[in-house]
């Protein structure tokens, strides 16, 4: 089980803030896949990945990362803080 | 060393009153204060999404550096969240140091990590009703590469 | 724009309060204080002389190449002289930009140069009641070459 | 006629702030030369020019400045503001 949470035009895109999935996708990229499949509101969001950032339980990674052990994924575009 | 992640407003003469004060070793005091800019005329509203939880560890992060990096006596960083009007303050940092070069480099370090490296996202809402979403800069980006 | 050469401490927050407040054009705020320092421990007050008449036209062309450098919607130097305290405010340096980048070099290029090409001299108090004037360090002129 | 002023420890050093002298000294050095020839303490004060500034009428200048149309030349140390 491993709680996904989207942030700004990603959240806006897919329709929703927060959700829980249960997966066995091995990597972030794995779990793009998954939910791309799920619902073309999902593919929109995640079209181009350059355009996104990942952080896993809270700290910024990478789409290849491992998934095994993270409760939290989040998926968001480039930050505009300051 | 102080970190806020707030929807309230602040009082940056409030901040800064005790700031690095009465002690022999400051000499010098940095503050950086970012505002509601409005460049196109049509602005009525900026909106700040954040990350809870994750932006307060990404801010700390970004001070533990800075702290590595500069011998800093203080280092205080303040952001807002959700809905702010034109000219209003949307974030302060402020840096003590012994001589200015530190307070001045940790200040721009810290502002340019909160920049690109804390979770925030700026919504600009237009007069007409339109929303959209501020991108980020590669200027920002590449800003980072100094440090 | 404004300089001000005087003896009576200032008061940071009111000179802050209004600056480049109110302008949909301002984005970015920087301040620099600068502190009566007493790294031995054994200083009593720090006394600065100046050359009055030339120490404004001096600061007044420095704000000029600034405002010539960078687009300022407002900038604010403020320095004192006479004898100071420790831990007491030497001066100040405030810039209002559109961006951070343009306000934190800004204000940079002004403590720079007021360091180096401003006529104060700082003569050093110590408990025992010798003085010794502060020596010009190199670096400080090195710094000028990087704008 | 033209006057000369002395800051920090040049001044202290001459004993004066303040001067008016009538000189017929083509250039900054040229006055330097007749100010040393006059009493050890300038010779004193201005045994390094290198460790000197001069600014003539509040403005910085050089050594082999010309004085002429000059009212007022100053002689300090480099500046330690900010």
């Amino acid at each position: 089980m491993v709680d996904i949470v989207y942030f700004a035009w990603v959240r806006e895109r897919i329709g929703l803030a927060r959700e829980t999935l249960q997966t066995d996708a091995a990597t972030v990229a794995d779990l793009i896949a998954e939910l791309c499949a799920r619902d073309p509101r999902y593919a929109a969001a995640f079209a181009d990945t350059s355009a996104l950032r990942v952080a896993l339980d809270q700290d910024l990674s990478e789409f290849d990362a491992p998934l095994a052990g993270v409760r939290e994924v989040a998926f968001f575009p480039p930050m505009t803080g300051g | 060393m102080r970190i806020s992640v707030q929807e309230a407003a602040f009082d940056f003469a409030a901040e800064m009153a005790g700031f690095g004060q009465g002690r022999a070793d400051v000499g010098a005091i940095v503050s950086f204060t970012g505002m509601v800019r409005d460049d196109s005329g049509q602005m009525t509203a900026l909106e700040l999404e954040h990350y809870p939880g994750m932006t307060e560890r990404a801010i700390a992060k970004i001070v533990d550096e800075a702290v590595t990096r500069w011998v800093l006596a203080d280092c205080l960083v303040i952001h807002r969240t959700g809905r702010l009007g034109i000219g209003e303050p949307i974030m302060m940092v402020a840096t003590a140091a012994r001589h200015r070069v530190a307070a001045f480099e940790a200040a721009e370090f810290l502002m340019d990590y909160l920049k690109s490296r804390a979770p925030f996202w700026k919504k600009e809402h237009a007069l007409s009703g339109e929303t959209a979403w501020v991108a980020a800069k590669e200027a920002d980006e590449d800003a980072l590469r100094r440090w």
